[in-house]
């Protein structure tokens, strides 16, 4: 039986609902000894900046119970060295290639949406809306549904890619921001960016991270994050992508039996460079098991 | 510690290092970076070895490991020693399990480089922690131990006994690499200054992938900001590192 | 040396800081066998309704990696039978016994807390606000500030226990909501609750649990938990309780040096019955090793 | 398996059960429950017998266990079968790994009631399923077997094959015992239901803590609603719990 792989979502045609995550596999490059990225769904690039930025001063990651908290801080090349020297290698890459975008202001925002406008080979956008707002004292765009919206639409509005906008788990409830940013106009939700965390050397009584919190992220987070995109699968009608401590494809079985048309494998890139491959394979054998010959088919299939 | 690894390894190169976790288990979660202590090849199997102390979680759960038992090994990684095709001094300065990496490389120019005279300053906090100290006797010319706590050799630090030496390795003609605790190159760092020796160390800091893609391993550089030390690293010129 | 291991929370001195945690350790005379109660900090009881409850249908458990979710429901005796059948026993103990109480309305709460007030033997109360509010349309006590004060003040305005308010970690900013509870007049917060969370059967596609959704506790959260510990202990004057996957007393001094005045073990309790005991052993330790001889003298002692 | 364990396990009933965990390991997180299959002293020491099938992660991982692997096992738990001092029929209805607790049972009706015959239907889902056969042929006076696809025995379901028979064990001479998967106790329960003959359940529930503290395993009975499967069970009066 040939199996049915690719899914829609907003506009966007992929060869099968397996991505890989923001800020979890660099530029793409760093990967291509690990796997044939031609096999991907898509690739999400490292968060892009109008501006490179340096990040946070190390150590920047800690393990902790089937996770680690990462303190980055966004570091990047900037978006222009994005275009000039990443996308002309993933060009050659069969494989929707995504731009992950974030800013300290709207403006910023919209600068880097509308520069990536005019880039070839750029499939979409998703949107980080987990930082926080320099200019409304530092609350994060993401956690204040009001800013969620605003920051959605000025995007929309000068962007000609679809937009996919990536909620942060750090709020109350999870559905009233994604109303808020369907209503703005998002092509398509993604969720769970990291949960806020902290984690404490007790022999020098310092904080792990040079930054005292960073994002937690790895299966810890896999039951949040399943719930949260099950809430928000029932809350809007746009495509909804799940991503969160996916480490194998009956992780990511589970997110789109709850109804996400894709995922987003993060953290287990670290661990083995070439698990979304297996995913991918681990994936079709269980189609095949079930008899199912379409992905489509099993998305949304939770019965309660 | 020895571990079957593919064929790929062959082309290892001191100073480079391996990722290792076990399979299917997530403790410890991440992989576990390690350098490279030997590549050996038998009956067409090549197997890789390390040389690691418990320090915590996940070397604690690799001593209890027994033959036999999987592990995922990713390598070789990360940008190794330079190696002269020529020179009369290979000065190594080596910080307890920082004799790993020294010990390949040294190996490596015995081969390698004809005529070198190959000088190991070897230092621990105590005669037990000296670990591979067999190994890199046989290999160098001269071995010079420094204990902290004067249980062997010299007492004291090891970077005050090569300092007291210092004078003996020409700057034109010799090659210093080290590997060992910040604290340790920080040191190093601090007499090699002024002079323009060239001398490579080997860095650490915490990793998750090994392959450049998360930026959680960066150092800061005097020139490039922060770099990441399993991509532009692990083995750094001392002067481009910002030891402050 | 002969280490000084009380602390003074909120008007109750307990003998050394642990505690375990309410739902984890039944009415304590389900551990006796596996350690001496009389060791303990405190026991803090199963949840206490008006009413006793049936709590949720089975299956309501399964594990996840580093924890595990329950729908337990809040099953409980009711607190009357507690007072006639539990409380006698636990009399007997020389260890603070708390009792957690819970309710659908404030009313509910009201009630509890009076009946309490005439129960020899109970320390203090913790008040777990992370329940539905069946007046307001479900809405969690915790997770809506205006609800947590005003139940925190119905409770304190008739009790004549200390109060500890339990917060809920599914908040967008839990200092508000802990800012909201101090002003009400609690006397302590104990923080965190379970985490929201989900899990899904694949070959059968229905959700491990009946209930869909369950509570996330373990190790996985343990990072959260001492972020908004954390967070907590910097925005509001009284002592703070550190709850959340703790299992060992590295885990639990990390909560200590971050702030909390004492800790509550929880999940940990069901892997080792004995593990209080140890964690109370091994902080010791710890302490005479650093030559640390009053536990207060570590208690909030991070360098950032 | 068998486990080396505290010599308060002597005292333990056929049954009762322990949790089981590895030391120092979050994989499986959660202890798995486990019918004790056997008890027996050598040397001093006391050693508990499970017997288990490979189902998921955690037996998965218990499966590749080597001998000398720490274990935390706690036990033994909850309430075990009733033996009365006389009987003339013992029957055990035994699914797949069911036969653990039944065949314990056996060994000690054996030895305690005299003049008790002991026939055990056994049901699995192929003739590879039927572990423990031999132990429990050594006892029982007849095996009798059923296998799903037929590969051994009667081909059907144990429960049918106990169903022929059933009019040979008298109500008020013969004792029924049963362990094995929820869909056979239920099936069991449905042929027994108009009859006045005592049969005691061993049930099934997801486990935390094993010991009547988190009420994760509740089942629904009768007359009592929902009640803790570790404590008040794991073995019921047939009877008594609400299969619908
Ligand atoms: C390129 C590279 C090569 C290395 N080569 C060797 C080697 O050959 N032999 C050897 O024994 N060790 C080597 N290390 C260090 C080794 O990776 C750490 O000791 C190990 O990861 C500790 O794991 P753990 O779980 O036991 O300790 P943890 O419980 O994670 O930590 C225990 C202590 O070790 C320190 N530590 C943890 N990880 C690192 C790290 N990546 N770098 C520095 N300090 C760390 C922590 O700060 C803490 O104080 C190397 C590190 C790097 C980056
Ligand atoms: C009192 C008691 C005695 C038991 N005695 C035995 C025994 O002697 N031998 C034996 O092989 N098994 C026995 N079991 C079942 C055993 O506990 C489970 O098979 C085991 O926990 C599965 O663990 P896992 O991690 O391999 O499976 P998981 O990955 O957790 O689950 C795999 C499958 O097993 C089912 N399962 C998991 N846990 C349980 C459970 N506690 N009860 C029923 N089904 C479960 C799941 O629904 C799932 O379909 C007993 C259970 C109880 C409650
Ligand atoms: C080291 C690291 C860096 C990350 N950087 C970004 C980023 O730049 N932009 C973003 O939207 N998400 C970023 N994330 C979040 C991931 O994309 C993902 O949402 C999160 O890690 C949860 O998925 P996981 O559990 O599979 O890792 C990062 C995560 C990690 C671990
Ligand atoms: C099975 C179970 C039942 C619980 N019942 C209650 C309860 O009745 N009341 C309450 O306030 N918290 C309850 N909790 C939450 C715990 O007290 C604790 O806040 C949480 O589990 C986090 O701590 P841990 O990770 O150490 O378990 C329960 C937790 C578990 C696992
Ligand atoms: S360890 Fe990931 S970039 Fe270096
Ligand atoms: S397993 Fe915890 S009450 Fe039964």
């Amino acid at each position: 039986m040939k199996l049915k792989m690719g899914v829609d979502i907003g506009g966007l045609t992929l060869k099968n609902p397996v991505m890989t995550a923001s800020g979890t596999f660099g530029y793409g490059e760093e990967y291509s000894d690990y796997l044939d990225l031609n096999r991907l769904g898509a690739i999400i690039v490292k968060g892009l900046s109008l501006e490179p930025r340096d990040g946070n001063q190390p150590p920047r990651i800690i393990e902790t119970a089937s996770g680690m908290l990462n303190a980055v801080g966004l570091q990047n090349v900037g978006v222009r060295a994005f275009i000039d020297d990443k996308l002309p290698w993933l060009r050659g890459i069969d494989s929707a290639i995504i731009a992950n975008i974030f800013g300290e202001t709207i403006e910023d925002y919209v600068k880097v949406a509308e520069i990536l406008n005019d880039a070839e080979g750029v499939a979409a956008l998703e949107v980080n809306i987990s930082c926080p707002n320099v200019k409304r004292g530092g609350i994060t765009f993401g956690s204040d549904p009001a800013l969620a919206g605003e920051v959605t639409r000025a995007v929309k509005d000068v962007s000609h890619l679809p937009v996919i906008v990536k909620l942060t788990p750090n709020v109350t409830d999870i559905t009233q921001i994604a109303r808020v940013v369907e209503a703005a106009g998002a092509d398509v939700l993604s969720l769970i960016n990291t949960i806020t965390g902290m984690s404490v050397d007790i022999e020098k009584r310092v904080p792990h991270l040079e930054n005292v919190t960073g994002g937690l992220s790895g299966p810890a987070i896999k039951p949040v994050a399943l719930r949260m995109v099950w809430e928000v699968v029932n809350a809007v009608s746009i495509p909804v992508i799940g991503v969160g401590g996916i480490m194998n494809a009956r992780d990511a079985l589970e997110f789109l039996i709850v109804g996400a048309k894709a995922v987003q494998v993060g953290t287990a890139n670290f661990l083995n460079p070439g698990v979304t491959a297996d995913i991918i394979d681990d994936m079709e054998k269980y189609m095949s098991e079930k008899g199912i010959g379409d992905i489509n088919d099993l998305i949304g299939t939770l019965k309660i | 510690m020895v571990l079957k690894a593919s064929a790929s390894f062959r082309e290892s190169l001191p100073g480079q290092f391996v990722m290792v976790r076990m399979t299917d288990s997530n403790a410890p979660f991440l992989s576990r970076p390690f350098s490279i202590y030997s590549v050996r090849s038998r009956g067409g199997d090549t197997f890789v070895e390390i040389l690691y102390k418990v320090v915590g979680k996940g070397t604690d759960i690799f001593s209890r490991l027994r033959e036999g038992d999987a592990m995922n090994v990713l390598g070789p990684l990360g940008r190794g020693f330079d190696v002269p095709s020529t020179c009369k001094k290979i000065v190594l300065i080596a910080g307890g399990v920082g004799v790993a990496p020294l010990s390949f490389l040294a190996e490596r120019c015995e081969k390698e480089i004809s005529g070198a005279e190959i000088i190991c300053y070897m230092g621990a906090g105590s005669s037990k922690a000296l670990a591979g100290l067999d190994r890199i006797e046989g290999i160098c010319s001269v071995v010079k131990i420094s204990t902290d706590d004067g249980s062997r050799g010299h007492p004291g630090l090891v970077t005050e006994f090569f300092g007291h030496d210092m004078e003996l390795y020409a700057d034109n003609d010799s090659r210093i690499y080290s590997c060992g605790p910040t604290q340790m190159l920080r040191s190093l760092h601090k007499l090699l200054k002024d002079r323009p020796v060239a001398c490579q160390v080997s860095l650490e800091e915490r990793m998750a992938c090994g392959i450049g893609a998360c930026l959680g391993c960066v150092v800061k550089t005097k020139s490039d900001g922060l770099v990441r030390v399993c991509k532009e690293g692990p083995v750094f010129d001392i002067n481009s590192v910002d030891f402050s």
